[in-house]
C-alpha cells in the first residue's frame, strides 16, 4: 500500500516537474499539517515533516527544506505557525511562500536538525531539483539521491535519464539508480550485474562503499561480481593514494620551507642563531587576523582578498620589528653566534608573552578565503586548495627571494659583506645597514610565512614554538649558508616523513626523521649543500 | 697502496696533485727533502705553497700522489694531522696562530713533547725537566719576559717567535715554515733569519717566503713553485737569473 | 692528592663558593630538622625542596659549562642527559612502589596496569635495585654522549651543527618518551613514588638528606671539574676552544679530549638528575624538551661561561628569580625574564661572574 | 618582596602548610586566600587563561555577597607556565607560604599527577574542573571536570542509537587521557559487539599540525559500506588544524560525523566552523543551554571579561560548580580547616548551569548530566541528546581490567580511594 503511494507520488513529482502545473491541490488539506510537523521542533516529527513535504510536491517544498537545511526555517511559539526566512532576511510563510511584513523575526524560534535529518533533506533536495533547469543541480541531485539510496526515487531517476540531455547528468543519473538497483531484490540479475559494472566504473570511494553494502541475503553471483568490481576499485584506489603521499609530502615539505625560508636568511646567511624567528611567523598570522577582522568589520565584500592585503602588511610589521630587534640587540653582538642564541631567546618569550597579553592566550579565528576552502578532485586524487595555493605560493616567494639576492644591487650589497665584511665596508658599503635589511628581509619572509600558516594551523601565542626546531633541522640538514640547500631540504623531509607516516605512524615517523638527520650530519657535517666561505661557525 | 718506498729522503713528494672543484692547486708536484737540509721554497700566490703543506700536514688529501717521510716509512697520505705531528713534523701557519687566553708558558708547555693521550695529560705534573725545556725555549725564542702574560696580549713579532717556539718545543724532525716573517721590521727579519739557522742545526727546515731579501739571508737551496709545480731549483742566484721565474714575478 | 693539587689553584671566590655550599649542605638541614618551627632560624620544607632543586640545576649547568665554557662544545641537549638520570631513577622509586600502587600490582607500575600490560618490559629488568638503578643513572647519559659524540668529533662535527645535533637528539628522546609503547608513563612520566632505600620520599628527613646529597654532589662535581680544567688536560681543552686545528698540528688528537670531556659532563648531568627526581616527585618527557636544555644554556651564560661557580651561580640566579616572579608578577614574569637575558648578553657577555668576579676576586675567568 | 624575604631567611614558615592550623593564627576578618593554579604562559597557557579570569570573577563575586563567614576571600594566582615541576613547586608555595584555603588548578593530568602528593602531603584542598581519563581518587582532590563515563560512553552510547554507526575510529593524541579513555571505549564497543576490524585506533604527536595522511585513512576506512564515526580525544591544540583539514577534505558530518571530546567553544572560536556544522561534541555543558542560570553566568563573564564576544565552556562550569560547592562546604563546617571541609565536601549539593542540581559523591567525582551537541555555523554547540538524568562519575572504570574491583568511598570508616571489593582491601596501604 505504502509502496504504490509512493510511486503515485513520485509519478505526480514528475508530472508536475514535467508540466509546471501546480500538484498541491492533491494534497491541500494535509499540507498545513505537514507543515505543521515543524513547528513541534521534535527531530522525529522534523523528518515525517521532510519527508511528507518533498512528496506532496507543494511549490514550496523546495524553499522549507532548503531553509531547513541552512537553519532558516522558523516557527512562532505563539501560533505554531512556520516561516521560511530568506536569504535576503525577508520572512516568507511557509504554505504560501508570501512575504510575511507583521512578524517580528525575535517571536520566531528557528527549527533545528541533526545529522539524521540532514541526510533526509539531502536526500530531498535531490528528489526535488532532480527537475531543476540547472544541469549543475540535476547532477548534485542525482549524487544525493545515490548517496542516500532512497530506493522509491528509482521511479523519479528512470523518468529524469528518459528527458535527461546533458551527458554528465545523464552518467550520474545512471550511477545513482545503478546504486539503488544493485541492492533492489526486485530487479532481474542481469541488471544488477550490469549496476555493478557502472559503479565499478565510476570507480571512487563513493562506488566502493556501494559495492561494498551489498545485503547479507544477495545472490552469490552478484556478491562475486560486486566483490571482484570493489577489489578493482580498491587497486585503483591504493594507486592513487601513492601519488596521494607524495603531494602530501610535497605541501607538508613546502610549509616547512616556508617556515625555514626566512632562517635560511637570518641564521643561514647572517649566522644569528635566531631563536625569535617562530615570533616573526606568529606576528605575521597575527596580522593577517588583524587584516580580517578590520575587513569583516568595515569590508566584508573585500574579504576574499583578505591574504593579498595582510601579505604586505606581515612583510612589514615582522620585517620591521625585525630590524628593531637587530638595531637594538643584534648588532651588538657580531661574530658572537651563540650570544645572539641567549638575546634572541629572551626576544623570542617577550614577543610571546606581548602577543598574550594583547590578543589573549587563546587561539584566533583567521578564516580561508572562498579559493583556500574544499578541495578538488585531479584524476582521483583528491587535492585540498589550501594546501595547493601553499605550494604554489611557497614556490613564489623562494623565487622571489632569489632574484633579490641575485639580482639586485641590494642582493649584490648583502653577499659582499656576507663573505667579506672588512672589504664591503672598504668599497663604502654600509655593512651595518645591510645587515639591519637583511634580518629584516629575513623576518619579513618569516612574517610570509605566517600568514599561508594561518590558513592551516593555530593562531595562538604558540604558534612559532612548532616551526622553530624544524626550521632549524630544515636549514642545518640542508647546508648552512644555502638557500638551495634549504629547498632540497624541506621537500626531502616533507616527503620522506609523509612516505612513512604510513607505515610507522606519525610519531614514530617523525623520530625516524630525526634520527636520519643526524646520523646524516655524521655524514656530511656540514648539510647537504656545504658552503664555502662564511658559515654560521662558532 | 704500494709498500714504503726505499728512499733516503727525510721528506719525498712525488706526482702530487691537489685540485679544488676544477681549480689545480698542485700538479704533478715532486720535491725532496734530504735530512738535516733547510730549503726555501717561494713562488707567487697561488703557486700552491700553502697547499703543499696542507698535503704535508694532512690537512688536505693529494688527488694522486705519494708522500712519504723519515726515508719512506710513513705514507703521510694515509695520516691525520695529529698523528703526523707526533711523527715529527712541526708547523707554523702564515698567520701566527697561538692560543690567545693562554700564557706564553702555556702555550709552550702545551706544545713540549711529551705523551698526547688524554689520560697521561689530565694526570701530567710540573717536572723538573719540563722546567728546564722551557727555559732553554724562552732562552732561545727571547720571550722570558713575557713569560706569564696572556698570548692574546702579545705584539705580531712576539707571536711569531712563540709559534716558532711551539714548533720548537714539539722538537720535531721537520719544522714546515710559512711565511715567518710577514709583516716584521728589518730587525725583527735578520733575527728570525739568525733563528732559523741555528734550529737548522738540530733540525730540517722547509721555509716558505715571499721576501727574496730573506731568502738570500738564509742562503740555502731554493724551489720555485708555479700554478702548482716546481719551476726551478738551486742557489737564489741561479732561481733569481731563470728566466722563466722573472716572468714568473714580474708578469708577461 | 688530587686535593692539595687543587687547593693551590683555587681563586677566593671558588673558596667562597665551596665554603657556602658546604655550609648550605649543613645548615640547611640542621635549620630544618632541628629549629622549631616559627623560629626564625626554621628553614621551611618548602624551602628545603626548593633549595635541593636549585642545586641540581647548579650542577646540570655546571656540567654544562665544563664542555661549552671549556672546550666550546655547545650542547643544546644537555637536558637529555639530565632527564635520562631522571628516568633511571624514577624507575627505581617506581619499582619500590610494589604492591602500594592503586592497584596493588606488586610487579608493574600502575600505569602500565590501567594500560593493560601484561608482563614487565625487559627495560625495567634490575630497576628495583637501587644499585643498579644509581648506576644506570651515569650509565646511560655516559653511553649516550659517548656514541654521539664518538660519531660526532671523529667526523669533525662543530659549532652550530653540533648544536643543533645535540637538539635533534634531546628531541627525538622527548618524542620517543611520549609515546606510551615506549612503556616509560607517557606524558605522564614516572610520579607517586613512595620511598627511596626505604624512608618516605615525603618525610623531612629524607627531603633534608637529598638536600644535602645534592649540594655535596655540587661539591663533587665542581672538584671533578676543576681538577679537569685546572690540569693539562684542561689547558688542551681551552686550547681546543680557541683554536681547534691548531691543537691538532701540535699533536693533539681533539675528538679523544672532546670526548672524554662530553662524556665527563654527561655523567654530571645525569647524576643531576637522578637526585632531581625524588625531590620534585616527578618525571616526564617535558624534561627532554629543546626548550629546558637552552634554558641551561642560559643559566651558564647569565652566570659566566668559563667559570665554574658562575654557571652554578647562573643556575640559582635564574631559577630564584622564576620562582620570584611567577608568583610576584604572574601575568607579565615572560618580559622580565626575557629582559634579563637580553640584557645579560648585552652587557655582561662574559657573565655575571665572568665581568665582576675579576674585579672582585682578581678571578681568572678563562682559567 | 616580604614573600622573597620568607623564602630565602626561611623566616616566618610558621606550621609549614598545616592548613588545619591555619584559621587559629589568622585574626579573624582578614581575607582568607584561595589558590589559582592554572599556566598562564607555555603552551597551556590557550586553555587555562580563561580559568584563571573566571577563579578571579567567581571570588569577586562572593565578595560582593559578603564572602564566606564573615571573610573576604582573595586570589592567589600563579603562573606554573605549563611546566610540571613548577606545578609542583607553585602548589607547595600556595599552601605552606601563601596558606590558602583551596586551590583551584591544573588541567592536564600530568600537573594533577605532580601536584598530587603535595596537597596529599600538606592534607590541602584541590578543584580539578578538567574531563579526564580517571583511574584515580584522592582525599584530598574533588573532581569536578567528566570522568569516562560522564562524556565518553554516552556519546558512543548516542552515536549507535540515533546515527546508526557500526565502524569506529578512535583518533586521539598519545597521552594518558586518550589512551585510557580509547581502551575504556575499545572494551565498551566490543562488549556491543563491534569487531576488532570495524575499530581503527590512531595516536598522533601533541601540536600535531599536519593531519592530511590521517584525515585520508579516515576517510578511506569509512568508504567500506558501514556507517563510520571518528571518536576523537585530539588535544586542543592540535584540533583547529585537525577541523581545518576534515573540512578541506570535505568530510560532512552527516557522512562521517566526529564526535569530540576535548572541543568546547572555546577551541571553536579559533576555527571557521561552517565547514563543521553537524561534528558533535559530547560535555557536560554547553554555552547553548537555555536557562536562566546560564543566561546569568554569561552575563556576568561578559561584564567581567570586558569582552561580550568571549565564550563559556565546560571547564568553566566545572570551576563554577566546584567554587560553590567549596563555598557551601566551608558554611557547613564553619571552619576553613581542609580537613573538616573535606569531610563536609561529601553529599554538598549546588545548582549547575544546565538547570540541575549537582552533587559530590563520596569518591570526590560529581553528578552530571551528559550533554551530546552539533557544531552550529556560529561556533556554538547545540544539544540534541542529552542524559535524561545525571550521571555519577565513575573513577574506577568498570570496563579496565586493572580498575574493575576498584571502588573509592571517602566517607569514614571507609575512606579510602581505591578498596578492592574482591579482596576487601584498601590498596595503596598493603
Amino acid at each position: 500500500m505504502k509502496k504504490l503511494s509512493l510511486a503515485i507520488a513520485s509519478l505526480l513529482l514528475v508530472l508536475a516537474a514535467l508540466l509546471t502545473v501546480p500538484a498541491g491541490s492533491a494534497f491541500a488539506q494535509t499540507i498545513e499539517e505537514t507543515i505543521a510537523k515543524f513547528a513541534t521542533d521534535r527531530f522525529p516529527d522534523t523528518t515525517r515533516g521532510v519527508e511528507e513535504i518533498t512528496r506532496s510536491g507543494h511549490p514550496t517544498a523546495l524553499a522549507i527544506v532548503e531553509a531547513l537545511g541552512d537553519n532558516r526555517l522558523a516557527y512562532r511559539r505563539a501560533d505554531r505557525r512556520v516561516f521560511v526566512i530568506g536569504t535576503d532576511d525577508k520572512i516568507r510563510s511557509a504554505e504560501t511562500g508570501a512575504v510575511e511584513t507583521d512578524v517580528d523575526i525575535d517571536d520566531l524560534r528557528r527549527v533545528r536538525i541533526n545529522n539524521p535529518i540532514r541526510q533526509t533533506i539531502a536526500a530531498a533536495l535531490g528528489a526535488l531539483r532532480l527537475g531543476s533547469s540547472d544541469p549543475g543541480q540535476r547532477r548534485a541531485a542525482a549524487e544525493a539521491i545515490m548517496q542516500a539510496r532512497e530506493a522509491d526515487q528509482a521511479p523519479a531517476l528512470e523518468a529524469a535519464l528518459g528527458r535527461e540531455k546533458d551527458a554528465r547528468v545523464a552518467t550520474a543519473i545512471t550511477q545513482a539508480l545503478a546504486a539503488l538497483r544493485i541492492v533492489d531484490t526486485k530487479q532481474p540479475e542481469s541488471v544488477r550485474l550490469a549496476a555493478i559494472d557502472t559503479l565499478a566504473d565510476r570507480g571512487d570511494r563513493e562506488a566502493l562503499v556501494m559495492l561494498r553494502s551489498l545485503p547479507a541475503d544477495a545472490p552469490a553471483a552478484i556478491k562475486q561480481r560486486a566483490e571482484r568490481a570493489a577489489a578493482g576499485v580498491e587497486r585503483h584506489l591504493s594507486i592513487l593514494s601513492g601519488v596521494q603521499n607524495i603531494f602530501f609530502g610535497l605541501s607538508l615539505g613546502s610549509v616547512l620551507l616556508l617556515a625555514a625560508i626566512g632562517l635560511a636568511i637570518t641564521f643561514g646567511v647572517m649566522g644569528i642563531i635566531n631563536m625569535a624567528h617562530g615570533e616573526m611567523v606568529m606576528l605575521g598570522a597575527y596580522t593577517t587576523f588583524i587584516v580580517q577582522e578590520f575587513l569583516r568589520a568595515n569590508a566584508p565584500g573585500l574579504f576574499d582578498w583578505s591574504l593579498l592585503f595582510a601579505l604586505p602588511l606581515a612583510f612589514l610589521v615582522s620585517g620591521g620589528v625585525g630590524i628593531a630587534i637587530e638595531r637594538t640587540v643584534i648588532r651588538f653582538l657580531y661574530g658572537r653566534p651563540l650570544e645572539t642564541l641567549l638575546a634572541t631567546w629572551g626576544v623570542s618569550l617577550a614577543l610571546q608573552q606581548a602577543v598574550r597579553t594583547i590578543f589573549g592566550s587563546s587561539n584566533r579565528e583567521v578564516g580561508n578565503p572562498a579559493f583556500m576552502t574544499g578541495s578538488f578532485d585531479l584524476f582521483g586524487i583528491a587535492l585540498t586548495w589550501s594546501r595547493l595555493w601553499i605550494v604554489v605560493f611557497t614556490v613564489v616567494v623562494f623565487a622571489c627571494l632569489l632574484f633579490v639576492i641575485r639580482y639586485t644591487d641590494y642582493g649584490l650589497r648583502m653577499r659582499a659583506v656576507v663573505q667579506n665584511r672588512a672589504m664591503a665596508g672598504s668599497v663604502g658599503i654600509r655593512t651595518n645597514w645591510i645587515d639591519a635589511l637583511t634580518f629584516g628581509l629575513g623576518s619579513g619572509i618569516a612574517g610570509i610565512a605566517g600568514v599561508a600558516l594561518s590558513q592551516i594551523d593555530n593562531v595562538s601565542p604558540n604558534l612559532g614554538q612548532g616551526y622553530i626546531i624544524d626550521s632549524f633541522m630544515v636549514v642545518v640538514f640542508g647546508g648552512v649558508g644555502s638557500l638551495w640547500g634549504t629547498l632540497v631540504a624541506a621537500l626531502t623531509l616533507g616527503i620522506a616523513n609523509k612516505l612513512l607516516e604510513p607505515l610507522a605512524g606519525a610519531v614514530l615517523g617523525k623520530i625516524l626523521i630525526l634520527v636520519f638527520i643526524i646520523l646524516f650530519i655524521q655524514k656530511r657535517p656540514r648539510g647537504l649543500f656545504a658552503q664555502k666561505g662564511r658559515t654560521a661557525e662558532s | 697502496m704500494n709498500g714504503p718506498k726505499t728512499t733516503e729522503a727525510l721528506l719525498y713528494l712525488d706526482g702530487v696533485s691537489v685540485s679544488f672543484d676544477g681549480f689545480k692547486a698542485l700538479n704533478q708536484l715532486a720535491l725532496l727533502i734530504a735530512p738535516g737540509e733547510m730549503r726555501a721554497i717561494v713562488g707567487p700566490n697561488g703557486a700552491g705553497k700553502t697547499t703543499m703543506m696542507d698535503v704535508i700536514t694532512g690537512k688536505t688529501r693529494p688527488d694522486t700522489g705519494d708522500v712519504l717521510f723519515d726515508g719512506g716509512q710513513h705514507d703521510l697520505t694515509r695520516l691525520d694531522e695529529a698523528t703526523i705531528a707526533e711523527l715529527g713534523i712541526g708547523r707554523k701557519f702564515q698567520k701566527p696562530t697561538v692560543f690567545e687566553s693562554h700564557t706564553v708558558e702555556d702555550n709552550l708547555r702545551l706544545a713540549l713533547k711529551a705523551p698526547r693521550s688524554v689520560f697521561p695529560t689530565l694526570t701530567a705534573r710540573r717536572t723538573a725537566e719540563e722546567k728546564a725545556r722551557l727555559d732553554e725555549l724562552f732562552a732561545t725564542v727571547k720571550l722570558g719576559s713575557q713569560r706569564n702574560t696572556q698570548a692574546g696580549g702579545l705584539s705580531h713579532g712576539q707571536k711569531q717567535w712563540l709559534e716558532i717556539g711551539m714548533l720548537l718545543a714539539q722538537d720535531p724532525a721537520l719544522l714546515l715554515v710559512d711565511e715567518p716573517v710577514a709583516g716584521m721590521t728589518d730587525a725583527e727579519t735578520f733575527e728570525t733569519a739568525e733563528l732559523l739557522k741555528r734550529i737548522n742545526r738540530t733540525h730540517s727546515v722547509v721555509v716558505v717566503e715571499h721576501d727574496m731579501a730573506f731568502v738570500r739571508e738564509l742562503g740555502v737551496k731554493v724551489t720555485v713553485l708555479h700554478e702548482g709545480s716546481v719551476l726551478a731549483e738551486g742557489t737564489i742566484d741561479q732561481v733569481s737569473a731563470d728566466q722563466r721565474v722573472v716572468e714568473v714575478y714580474l708578469g708577461r | 692528592m688530587i686535593v692539595q693539587r687543587l687547593a693551590g689553584r683555587l681563586g677566593i671566590s671558588e673558596i667562597a663558593f665551596i665554603a657556602a655550599v658546604a655550609g648550605l649542605a649543613v645548615l640547611v638541614p640542621l635549620a630544618n630538622l632541628t629549629m622549631p618551627e616559627g623560629s626564625l632560624l626554621h628553614v621551611s620544607n618548602a624551602t628545603v625542596v626548593l633549595f635541593g632543586k636549585w642545586m641540581c640545576y647548579a650542577l646540570l649547568a655546571l656540567s654544562l659549562d665544563l664542555v661549552w665554557g671549556y672546550c666550546g662544545i655547545l650542547s643544546l641537549g644537555h637536558g637529555a642527559f639530565f632527564a635520562l638520570g631522571g628516568y633511571a631513577m624514577g624507575m627505581y622509586l617506581m619499582r619500590t612502589i610494589g604492591t602500594r600502587g592503586v592497584y596493588g600490582n606488586a610487579i608493574l607500575p600502575d600505569f602500565m596496569v590501567f594500560l593493560n600490560w601484561k608482563e614487565l618490559p625487559y627495560t625495567w629488568y634490575f630497576f628495583d635495585w637501587f644499585g643498579y638503578s644509581a648506576l644506570m643513572a651515569m650509565l646511560v647519559p655516559g653511553a649516550l654522549a659517548f656514541v654521539l659524540g664518538w660519531f660526532a668529533f671523529r667526523s669533525r662535527v662543530t659549532g652550530v651543527y653540533l648544536s643543533i645535533i645535540t637538539q635533534a637528539v634531546t628531541y627525538a628522546l622527548q618524542l620517543a618518551f611520549f609515546r606510551n609503547d615506549m612503556g616509560f608513563g607517557g606524558n605522564n612520566g614516572l610520579t607517586d613514588f613512595k620511598d627511596i632505600l626505604g624512608f618516605q620520599v615525603q618525610a623531612q628527613t629524607t627531603r633534608a638528606t637529598l638536600f644535602a646529597l645534592s649540594a655535596l654532589a655540587l661539591l663533587g662535581g665542581f672538584a671533578a671539574a676543576k681538577a679537569i680544567v685546572s690540569s693539562k688536560l684542561g689547558l688542551v681543552l681551552i686550547a681546543i676552544r680557541d683554536a681547534e686545528t691548531r691543537t691538532r698540528f701540535i699533536g693533539y688528537r681533539v675528538e679523544h679530549y672532546k670526548l672524554f670531556v662530553f662524556v665527563v659532563s654527561a655523567v654530571m648531568a645525569g647524576i643531576a638528575g637522578a637526585l632531581y627526581v625524588p625531590q620534585v616527585g616527578i618525571i616526564n618527557p617535558s624534561e627532554f624538551s629543546p626548550a629546558n636544555s637552552i634554558e641551561a644554556v642560559i643559566w651558564v651564560a647569565v652566570g659566566g661561561r668559563g667559570t665554574l661557580i658562575g654557571a652554578a651561580l647562573g643556575a640559582v640566579l635564574v631559577n630564584a628569580a622564576k620562582t620570584w616572579l611567577t608568583a610576584a608578577i604572574p601575568t607579565v614574569w615572560l618580559f622580565a625574564l626575557g629582559a634579563l637575558f637580553i640584557l645579560v648578553t648585552l652587557f655582561l657577555p662574559r657573565g655575571i661572574v665572568g665581568t665582576f668576579g675579576s674585579k672582585l676576586f682578581g678571578h681568572r675567568w678563562s682559567k | 618582596m616580604r614573600f622573597t624575604r620568607r623564602r630565602f631567611l626561611g623566616t616566618t614558615a610558621a606550621v609549614a602548610g598545616m592548613a588545619l592550623a591555619a584559621p587559629s593564627i589568622r585574626a579573624q576578618g582578614a581575607p582568607v586566600k584561595v589558590g589559582v593554579l592554572h599556566s598562564l604562559s607555555g603552551t597551556m597557557a590557550i586553555s587555562e587563561t580563561t580559568l584563571k579570569d573566571v577563579m578571579l570573577m567567581l571570588i569577586e563575586d562572593q565578595n560582593k555577597k559578603g564572602g564566606i563567614l564573615g571573610r573576604k576571600l582573595e586570589a592567589a594566582v600563579v603562573d606554573p607556565a605549563s611546566n610540571w615541576p613548577l606545578f609542583a613547586e607553585k602548589a607547595r608555595e600556595l599552601i605552606s607560604g601563601q596558606k590558602v584555603a583551596a586551590t583551584f588548578g591544573c588541567w592536564t593530568s600530568v600537573s594533577r599527577k605532580s601536584v598530587l602528593p603535595v596537597f596529599e602531603e600538606l592534607n590541602s584542598i584541590l578543584f580539578y574542573p578538567v574531563q579526564y581519563e580517571g583511574e584515580e581518587s584522592s582525599k584530598n582532590v574533588f573532581y569536578t571536570g567528566a570522568a569516562p563515563n560522564q562524556q565518553a560512553i554516552p556519546a558512543v552510547d548516542y552515536l549507535m542509537a540515533s546515527e546508526k554507526v557500526q565502524r569506529w575510529v578512535l583518533a586521539g593524541t598519545d597521552y594518558v587521557y586518550p589512551r585510557t579513555t580509547n581502551r575504556i571505549l575499545e572494551a565498551y564497543l566490543k562488549l556491543k559487539g563491534v569487531k576488532q576490524e570495524d575499530i581503527l585506533i590512531n595516536y598522533t604527536p601533541f601540536g600535531h599540525s599536519d593531519w592530511q595522511t590521517i584525515v585520508r585513512q579516515i576517510k578511506a576506512f569509512g568508504s567500506q559500506g558501514k556507517k563510520t564515526a571518528v571518536v576523537s580525544t585530539i588535544n586542543g591544540d592540535a584540533n583547529v588544524p585537525f577541523y581545518k583539514e576534515l573540512g578541506n577534505q570535505g568530510i560532512a558530518a552527516k557522512d562521517i560525523p566526529v564526535v569530540a571530546f576535548s572541543v568546547g567553544e572555546e577551541e571553536l572560536a579559533g576555527i571557521d566552523t561552517k565547514p563543521l556544522v553537524g561534528h558533535l561534541a559530547a560535555w557536560n555543558y554547553f554555552m547553548s543551554i537555555d536557562t536562566p542560570e546560564n543566561a546569568d553566568f554569561i552575563k556576568k563573564w561578559h561584564a567581567f571579561i570586558k569582552n561580550p564576544k568571549r565564550v563559556t565552556n565546560d571547564p568553566m562550569e566545572a570551576h563554577y560548580i566546584g567554587f560553590n560547592m567549596w563555598v557551601k562546604a566551608v558554611e557547613k563546617a564553619g571552619t576553613f580547616d581542609a580537613e573538616a571541609v573535606i569531610d563536609a565536601m561529601v553529599g554538598v549539593s549546588v545548582p549547575n548551569l544546565t538547570g540541575g542540581m549537582s552533587s559530590m559523591m563520596p569518591n570526590h567525582h560529581i553528578t552530571k548530566p551528559v550533554l551530546i551537541g552539533e557544531i552550529q555555523g556560529n561556533g556554538q554547540i547545540n544539544t540534541v541528546w542529552q542524559t535524561s538524568g545525571l550521571v555519577v562519575g565513575d573513577e574506577w572504570s568498570d570496563y579496565l581490567e586493572g580498575s574493575k574491583d576498584l571502588i573509592s568511598d571517602w566517607r569514614k570508616p571507609m575512606s579510602c580511594g581505591n578498596f578492592n571489593v574482591k579482596t576487601g582491601k584498601c590498596g595503596g596501604k598493603a
